[in-house]
C-alpha cells in the first residue's frame, strides 16, 4: 500500500538534538508500517467479500438458466433439460478446476493460452506485478464458464442426446471458452484492453468488460452450430414450411428463471470489477470504484428495462397480443448487450443500448424463422445477436473519462486510451471490437462446429424420432417430470393418456 | 468520518520545539502520513458502505421475483401470464420512470418540503450525498410499492390500465411520499434539518407507511372502483373463495419476499460503517444495529405466522399454508416502520398484533364485499398502518437517538415513556398518506373506469386473460394427443404434421 | 486486531529526549493519533465482518426456501400443502424458540461443557463476543436441522407431531449438540480453551455432524417408528418408488440449497478480516481461506453429482435428475465438516466417496424396508457421518493451524501424517451424536406414536393430507366447471360450505 509510506527520511527532520532521533523516527515509522499492513488487510477483506458474494450471485444465474430452460421446453423434456443444467455446473466445476482455469488465467503465459495453475496448483499466489490470484477469483470465473455452457444447452434442447451434452459441455467449459477469456481478459491476452505489457490491439484493445462477446457470443454461436447441424425439432416447421410455435410448458418457470437471471446479473456485471476498494485519483473523495460499481448496476438495469418495454410494444404491434415470454427474452437481450459496455457508458447510453438490443433480437428471430433455424430458447439469437450488438455499442458509446478510470493508463505509455466513436474517440476501439466479433465467430466455429459435426456423423448428436415424439423424459430419464394426478401411482404404463387436461376446454357459463 | 483522526502540523511543530532540526518539516511529515491514513479510511468506508448497500439493493430486487411468484400462485391459472407480465413490467417501467424523474422528485435536494427537483435522469449523480447505489436501492423500493398494488386489482384489470397506474405510481405518487418522510428536506421527515414535525418527525424507518400503505391504499381504490371478480360473491352475497392455482408458487414467493426483506429493513440504514457517539473502537456500532434490525424483522414475521396458524385453525378448522404465508408477510409489513428502533421483544408483540389486524381486515373486507385476490390492501395497508402506530408506541429512547442522531432528546415511544409527540406525528403520517394516495390514485382509477380502460369485459374474465390477451395459457402439461381429441386449437400448439 | 498497533507515549517520549520542547506532549499527541487510527480499524473490522456474516446468514436462510421446494417437489401432489406448511413453520417456530432459549443453550457462556445458560431472550446481547448477527446466523442453522428431519417423515405424519418435534429439536436437542462442538465451553469443541478432547477437539467446521447428522438421525427415528408409507413396499415386499410430483421443484430446491451452501460453509468463519500469523499486509489471510472453502464445497458437490450420474446410469439404466440432485446434496453434506481445512483435491475424493455412501445407504434402506421420502436420513445422516470421518483423514496441518489458531501443534488428518487423535475425536463425535439424538428424539417419537399423535389415519393418507387437513389441493390448473362436469373430486377444491 503505497498510500502510507513512512521512511527514514523522517530522521534528518527530527535531527540530532533529539536524544535518540533515529529511534524516535523508527518508532513512529514502525507504527505507520503496521497501519499500512492493516490497511492492506482491510482492502483484501473488503474486496474478497465483494467478489465472493458477486460470485454467488453469478452462480444463481445457473438456477435461472435451469428454470428458464425448463419452462421453455415441453413438459415431456423437462427432466432432460434440467439434468443438463445441473451437469453444466457440476462437470464445469471439475473441468474448470483441472485445466479450464489454467488455460484462461495461468499467468505468466503467451497471448494465446495460459499454462499454470492446473488443478489450482500453488494457489493462491501473487505475480511479480502485484496481481493477486485468489480462490475467490477462481470461483467467480468458474461461475462465468458454466454460464456460457448454459447458454448453449438452450439452443439444442429437446432433441439432443444426453451424451452429446456431456461431451460438448466439458469441451466448451474446459477449452473453448477459457481460451477466449484468456485472449480478452487475461493480462497476457493478445487482444484485451487490460493487457499488462501495454502492447494493445490497435493501441486500444478490446473493451468487453463483463463478456458480451467472451461469454454470450461464445455460448450463442456454439449453440447456433449445434442447432444448425441437428436441424429443427419435429413439427417446428410444418409441411408447407410454415413456422409452428412449440410452446414451453410453464410460463411461471420462465418468469422465475428470468428474474433469477436478472438477480444474478448484478453479480455478473458490477462484480466484474473484481475489487471495490479502489480510489480514482483523488483520495478521500466520494468518487471511486465503489461509485463505478453502482453506475454499472444502474446501466445494467436501465438497458434491460428499456429492452423489455421496447419488446412489449414492438411485439404488441407485430403480433397483436401482450406476451410475457417475449418480454422476458427481450429483457435478457438487453442485459446480454449491455454486458460488454456496462462499466464504461453513461446511464443514458444504456437506454439506447437496450432499445436497439430488442430490435436486434426481433430481427434475429425473423431471420431465424426465414432460415428455418430452430432454437427453443432463442439462445443463439439472444446471446449471439444481442451480444454482438453489445460489442459494437461499446465501440460507439464508451465515454472517455469512464474508460480511463476503469482501465487506467496504458502501461508504459502516456497515450490516452481510445474510446467510443460517437463520443469523439475515433474508430480504433470500434475496429478492435469488430475484430473481436470476427475472431470469436471464427474460433468457436472452428472448434465447436467440427465437434458437433463429428457427433452427428457418429450418431451421437440427435435422438431418434421415436424418442423425440415420446419425450426424452419417458425414454431416457426414468419418467415424466410431473405427476399431478393421483391414484395410478407406480404403474409403469406410459402416462401420456393420464395426464390431466389443464386448460379451459369449454366456454364457460358465467357463474352468477 | 475523519473527525477523530486529525493531525495538525501547526499544533505538533511547537511541541517538537526549536531544538529539533526542522520541527515544522517533521511535524508536517508526520501529519501528512496521518492524513493519508485518514483518506484511506474514507475510501474504505465508501467501499464497505457501497458493498453493503448494493447487495441490500439486490436483495430488495429479489422481492420483485417474490411478488411475481406470489401473485402468479394466488391467481387462477387462466390469468397467470397476465399477472406475471405486470410484475415484470412494474420492474422495467419503474426502472425508466424512476430514472427519469422519480428519483428526482423523491431526493432531488436542495428542494422544498413537498417535492424534490434535481437529479432528473441522474444528472449530477454521483455527488457527495447520493451515489448510484442509492438510486438503485430506492428504485427497488419504488417497484415494490407498484408490485403491491398490482395484487389488489389482479384478474380483472386491463393491461393498459396497469401500465398507466404503474408509471404514475412509481414516477410520481410514491416518490412524493418518500420525499416527505425520507428526504432531508421533507416536511415530515425525522432527518429534516430545520424543523421537525411536532419536534419529532416521523420515524418510518424502512417504509411501513411510505411503501406498504401507499401500495395498499392505491390497490384499495383500484379494487374498490372496479368491483369484485365475477363469482367472488354469489347471488346471496355469500363469499366464495376463488383459490389461486398453485400453493407451491405462493410459498416460493413468500420465502423470496422474506429473503428480500433482509435487504429491505436492515439495508435501510444505507451505511454499516458508522460509529455511535463515544464508542469508536468498541464492538457496538451501526453494524450491531443492522443485525438487531434483521432480528426484529425475523421475530415479527415468525410470531405473526404462528399466530395466524393457530388463529385460522380455530376459525376455519384446518391448517392453511397460504394464510400462514399472508400472516407472515403481514408481520413483516408491520415491523418495517420500527424495525431499527425497537427491542426484539417488542417485535414479538408487533407480529402478534399484525396477525390479528390482518384477520380483522379480511373479515371486514368480506363484510363490505371488497375483493382483493392477494389481500394486498388488507395486508400492506392494514398491517402497514399498525406498524406505523406500533413504532410510535414502542420506539426506545436509546435506539432512536442512535439511529437518528442529528437532534438530541428526541421524543420516543409512548409506552416506553417518551410521550405522545411521536404518536401524534405518526397519526398525521397515516392520515396524510391516506389522503394523498386517495387524492391521486382514486381519480386516476375512476377516470380509467369512466373511459372503460380499467376493467376487462365479462367474456375475457370468464375465459381468462391469458387466452384472450396474452397469446395462450401459461401451462401445457399435457401432450399432443389431448388436443387432437377435442380439436380446440388453443390447446394444440405442438407439431401436427411432423415429418 | 489492534494488538499490533500500539503506540505508547511512555516509550516514545524518552526517544525525543529533553531537547524537544515538550517531549511528553509531542509523544502523547502522536500516540493519540495512532490510537484513533487503531479505533478506526476496530470499527472497520466490525463493519466488514458483520456485513460478511449477515449476508452469509441471508444465504443460509435461503436454504430454507430450498428445503421447502425440494420437499414439495419430492412428495406427491396430494401432500404438497402439508409439507410446505411444515417448512414455513420450521422457520417461524424455530425463530421464536431459538430466540427464547435455543441460542442460550448453545452459546450462553460462561457455562459448563454440556449446556449454555445465558442470553435467554437475547438478554445481554450484543456483547463483545456475540452480536445480533451471530444469533441470526445460528438461527438459520438451527432451522436447517429441523428442515432435514421434516423430509424423512413426510407424507404420513400428523401436523401436530411436526410442531412438537420441531420445537423440541430447534429449542433443545440441536442447541445442546452445537454447544458441545462449537461453543468455546463445549467439552468436545476444538476451540475449548481448557482442555481439548484427545488434545485435539472435534473439527466439525460447518456442521456435517452438528447439523446434518442431527437432522438425519432425528428423521431416521421418526420414519422408523411410524413405518413406511402405504404402498411403498408391495405385498411381496418389493420396493415401489412413489415419485414426487414435480422434478422442476426438486431442481429449483437443489440449486437454492447449493446457493445457500455458500453461506453455510464459507460463512462459518464468521469473520473475514482476520490476518494469519506473521502475514499482515500480505495477500494471504482469512479472506483467502474463505474463498478456498467455497471452492472445496463446490468441488465436492460437483464430483458427487457426476459420480451419482454415472453410478446410477450403470445401476438403473437411465439418467435421473432427482438422483443427481440428491448425490450433489450428499457431497455438500459431507464436505461441510472439513471444508475449511482440506485441500481442493481432497474435496474431490470426499465427493466421490459421498456419492457411493449415499447409494449404499439407499440400498440398505431398501433392504430393511425403511421409507424416507427425501432420503434425508441416508443423505444427511450417512454422508454427514462420512464427512466427519473424511475430515479426520484429510485435514492438512497448515490449514488446521490457521483456522484453529489457539493451540499450536494440533493433531491433523491421519492420511496427511497427523496421527490418529483427530480421528479418535471424530469417531467419538459420531457416536455421541447418534447416542444423544437417539436418547432424546427416539423416546419423543415413540411417545407421540403411543399417543396416536404421530401417524395419520390410513384414510387421510390415501386421500392426501391436503384435502383432509389443509383445506384443499395445492394446484388448480383447470377451472371449476370442468370438475363439476367430470365429477372427479380431485379437481374441485374450493371451499363449498364456507361462510
Amino acid at each position: 500500500m503505497s498510500a502510507v509510506s513512512c521512511s527514514a527520511s523522517l530522521l534528518p527532520l527530527l535531527g540530532g538534538s533529539a536524544t535518540n532521533a533515529s529511534a524516535a523516527a523508527s518508532y513512529i515509522c514502525q507504527q505507520f508500517d503496521t497501519v499500512s499492513a492493516q490497511l492492506s488487510d482491510t482492502t483484501f477483506a473488503v474486496d474478497n467479500t465483494y467478489l465472493l458474494f458477486s460470485a454467488y450471485l453469478v452462480f444463481a444465474m445457473q438456477l435461472g438458466f435451469a428454470m428458464l430452460c425448463a419452462g421453455s421446453v415441453r413438459a415431456k423434456n423437462t427432466m432432460n433439460i434440467m439434468l443438463t443444467n445441473v451437469l453444466d455446473a457440476a462437470a464445469g466445476g471439475l473441468s474448470y478446476y483441472l485445466f479450464g482455469y489454467a488455460f484462461a488465467f495461468g499467468a505468466p503465459s503467451n497471448g494465446f493460452i495460459g499454462r499454470h495453475a492446473f488443478g489450482l496448483k500453488d494457489f493462491p499466489y501473487q505475480t511479480a506485478a502485484g496481481t493477486t490470484f485468489d480462490y475467490s477469483f477462481f470461483l467467480y470465473q468458474w461461475a462465468f464458464a458454466i454460464a456460457a455452457a448454459g447458454i448453449t444447452s438452450g439452443s439444442i434442447a429437446e432433441r439432443t442426446q444426453f451424451v452429446a451434452y456431456l461431451i460438448y459441455s466439458s469441451f466448451l467449459t474446459g477449452f473453448v471458452y477459457p481460451i477466449v477469456s484468456h485472449w480478452f481478459w487475461s493480462g497476457d491476452g493478445w487482444a484485451g484492453a487490460a493487457r499488462s505489457d501495454g502492447n494493445l490491439l490497435f493501441g486500444s484493445g478490446v473493451i468487453d468488460f463483463a463478456g458480451s462477446g467472451v461469454v454470450h457470443m461464445v455460448g450463442g454461436i456454439a449453440g447456433l452450430w449445434g442447432a444448425l447441424i441437428e436441424g429443427p425439432r419435429i413439427g417446428r416447421f410444418d409441411r408447407s414450411g410454415r413456422s409452428v410455435a412449440l410452446r414451453g410448458h410453464s410460463a411461471s418457470l420462465v418468469v422465475l428463471g428470468t428474474f433469477l437471471l436478472w438477480f444474478g446479473w448484478y453479480g455478473f456485471n458490477p462484480g466484474s470489477f473484481l475489487t471495490i476498494l479502489k480510489s480514482y485519483g483523488s483520495r478521500g473523495a466520494f468518487y471511486g470504484q465503489w461509485s463505478a460499481v453502482g453506475r454499472t448496476a444502474v446501466t445494467t438495469t436501465l438497458a434491460g428495462c428499456t429492452a423489455a418495454l421496447t419488446t412489449l410494444f414492438g411485439k404488441r404491434l407485430l403480433v397483436g397480443h401482450w406476451n410475457v415470454m417475449d418480454v422476458c427474452n427481450g429483457l435478457l437481450g438487453g442485459f446480454a448487450a449491455i454486458t460488454s459496455g456496462c462499466a464504461v457508458v453513461e446511464p443514458w447510453a444504456a437506454i439506447i443500448c437496450g432499445f436497439v438490443a430488442s430490435w436486434v433480437l426481433i430481427g434475429a428471430n425473423k431471420l431465424a424463422a426465414i432460415f428455418k433455424y430452430d432454437d427453443p430458447l432463442e439462445a443463439a439469437q439472444l446471446h449471439g445477436g444481442c451480444g454482438a450488438w453489445g460489442l459494437i455499442f461499446t465501440g460507439l458509446f464508451a465515454a472517455k473519462n469512464l474508460v480511463r478510470e476503469v482501465y487506467g493508463p496504458i502501461p508504459g505509455s502516456d497515450a490516452g486510451r481510445h474510446y467510443g466513436l460517437f463520443m469523439g474517440g475515433g474508430g480504433k476501439l470500434l475496429a478492435a471490437q469488430l475484430i473481436q466479433i470476427l475472431v470469436i465467430i471464427g474460433w468457436v466455429t472452428a472448434t465447436m462446429a467440427p465437434l458437433f459435426y463429428g457427433l452427428n456423423k457418429i450418431n451421437l448428436l440427435r435422438i431418434s424420432s421415436e424418442d423425440e415424439m415420446q419425450g426424452m423424459d419417458l425414454t431416457r430419464h426414468g419418467g415424466f417430470a410431473y405427476v399431478y394426478h393421483d391414484d395410478e401411482e407406480g404403474s409403469n404404463l406410459p402416462t401420456t393418456f393420464k395426464l390431466r387436461k389443464i386448460e379451459p376446454t369449454n366456454t364457460n357459463t358465467p357463474t352468477p | 468520518m475523519a473527525a477523530s483522526l486529525s493531525c495538525s502540523a501547526d499544533q505538533l511543530a511547537p511541541l517538537f520545539g526549536p531544538n529539533t532540526t526542522n520541527a515544522a518539516a517533521a511535524a508536517d511529515y508526520i501529519c501528512r502520513q496521518f492524513s493519508a491514513v485518514s483518506d484511506k479510511f474514507v475510501d474504505t468506508g465508501y467501499a464497505i458502505d457501497t458493498t453493503y448497500l448494493l447487495f441490500s439493493a439486490y436483495l430488495v430486487f429479489s422481492m420483485q421475483l417474490g411478488f411475481a411468484m406470489l401473485c402468479a400462485g394466488s391467481v387462477r391459472a387462466k390469468n397467470t401470464m397476465n399477472i406475471m407480465l405486470t410484475n415484470v413490467l412494474d420492474a422495467a417501467a419503474g426502472g425508466l420512470f424512476y430514472y427519469m424523474f422519480g428519483f428526482a422528485f423523491a431526493f432531488g435536494s436542495p428542494s422544498n418540503g413537498f417535492i424534490g427537483r434535481h437529479f432528473f435522469g441522474l444528472k449530477a449523480v454521483p455527488s457527495s450525498s447520493f451515489d448510484y447505489s442509492n438510486f438503485l436501492y430506492q428504485w427497488a423500493f419504488a417497484i415494490a410499492a407498484a408490485g403491491i398494488t398490482s395484487g389488489s386489482i389482479a384478474e380483472r384489470t386491463q393491461f393498459v390500465a396497469y401500465l398507466i397506474y404503474s408509471s404514475f405510481l412509481t414516477g410520481f405518487v410514491y416518490p412524493v411520499v418518500s420525499h416527505w418522510f425520507w428526504s432531508g428536506d421533507g416536511w415530515a421527515s425525522a432527518t429534516n434539518t430545520d424543523n421537525l414535525l411536532f419536534g419529532s418527525g416521523v420515524i418510518d424507518f424502512a417504509g411501513s407507511g411510505v411503501v406498504h400503505m401507499v401500495g395498499g391504499i392505491a390497490g384499495l381504490w383500484g379494487a374498490f372502483i372496479e368491483g369484485p371478480r365475477i363469482g367472488r360473491f354469489d347471488r346471496s352475497g355469500r363469499s366464495v373463495a376463488l383459490r389461486g392455482h398453485s400453493a407451491s408458487l405462493v410459498v416460493l414467493g413468500t420465502f423470496l419476499l422474506w429473503f428480500g426483506w433482509y435487504g429491505f429493513n436492515p439495508g435501510s440504514f444505507n451505511k454499516i460503517l458508522v460509529t455511535y457517539p463515544d464508542a469508536s473502537g468498541s464492538y457496538y456500532g451501526q453494524w450491531s444495529a443492522v443485525g438487531r434490525t434483521a432480528v426484529t424483522t425475523t421475530l415479527a414475521g415468525c410470531t405473526a405466522a404462528l399466530t395466524t396458524l393457530f388463529g385460522k385453525r380455530i376459525l376455519s378448522g384446518h391448517w392453511n399454508v397460504t394464510d400462514v404465508c399472508n400472516g407472515l408477510l403481514g408481520g413483516f409489513a408491520a415491523i418495517t416502520a420500527g424495525c431499527s428502533v425497537v427491542e426484539p421483544w417488542a417485535a414479538v408483540i408487533c407480529g402478534f398484533v399484525a396477525a390479528l389486524v390482518l384477520i380483522g381486515c379480511n373479515y371486514l373486507a368480506e363484510k363490505v364485499k371488497y375483493d382483493d385476490p392477494l389481500e394486498a390492501a388488507q395486508l400492506h395497508g392494514g398491517c402497514g398502518a399498525w406498524g406505523v402506530i406500533f413504532t410510535a408506541l414502542f420506539a426506545t429512547e436509546k435506539y432512536v437517538s442512535e439511529v437518528y442522531p442529528d437532534k438530541p432528546g428526541r421524543p420516543y415511544g409512548l409506552f416506553m415513556g417518551g410521550g405522545g409527540r411521536l404518536l401524534g406525528a405518526h397519526v398525521i403520517q397515516i392520515l396524510v398518506i391516506i389522503g394523498w394516495v386517495s387524492a391521486t390514485m382514486g381519480p386516476l382509477f375512476y377516470g380509467l373506469h369512466k373511459l372503460n380502460l380499467l376493467r376487462i369485459s365479462a367474456e375475457d374474465e370468464m375465459a381468462g386473460m391469458d387466452l384472450t390477451r396474452h397469446g395462450g395459457f401459461a401451462y401445457v402439461y399435457h401432450d399432443e394427443e389431448d388436443s387432437h381429441k377435442n380439436g380446440i386449437p388453443m390447446g394444440k400448439i405442438g407439431p401436427v404434421g411432423s415429418s
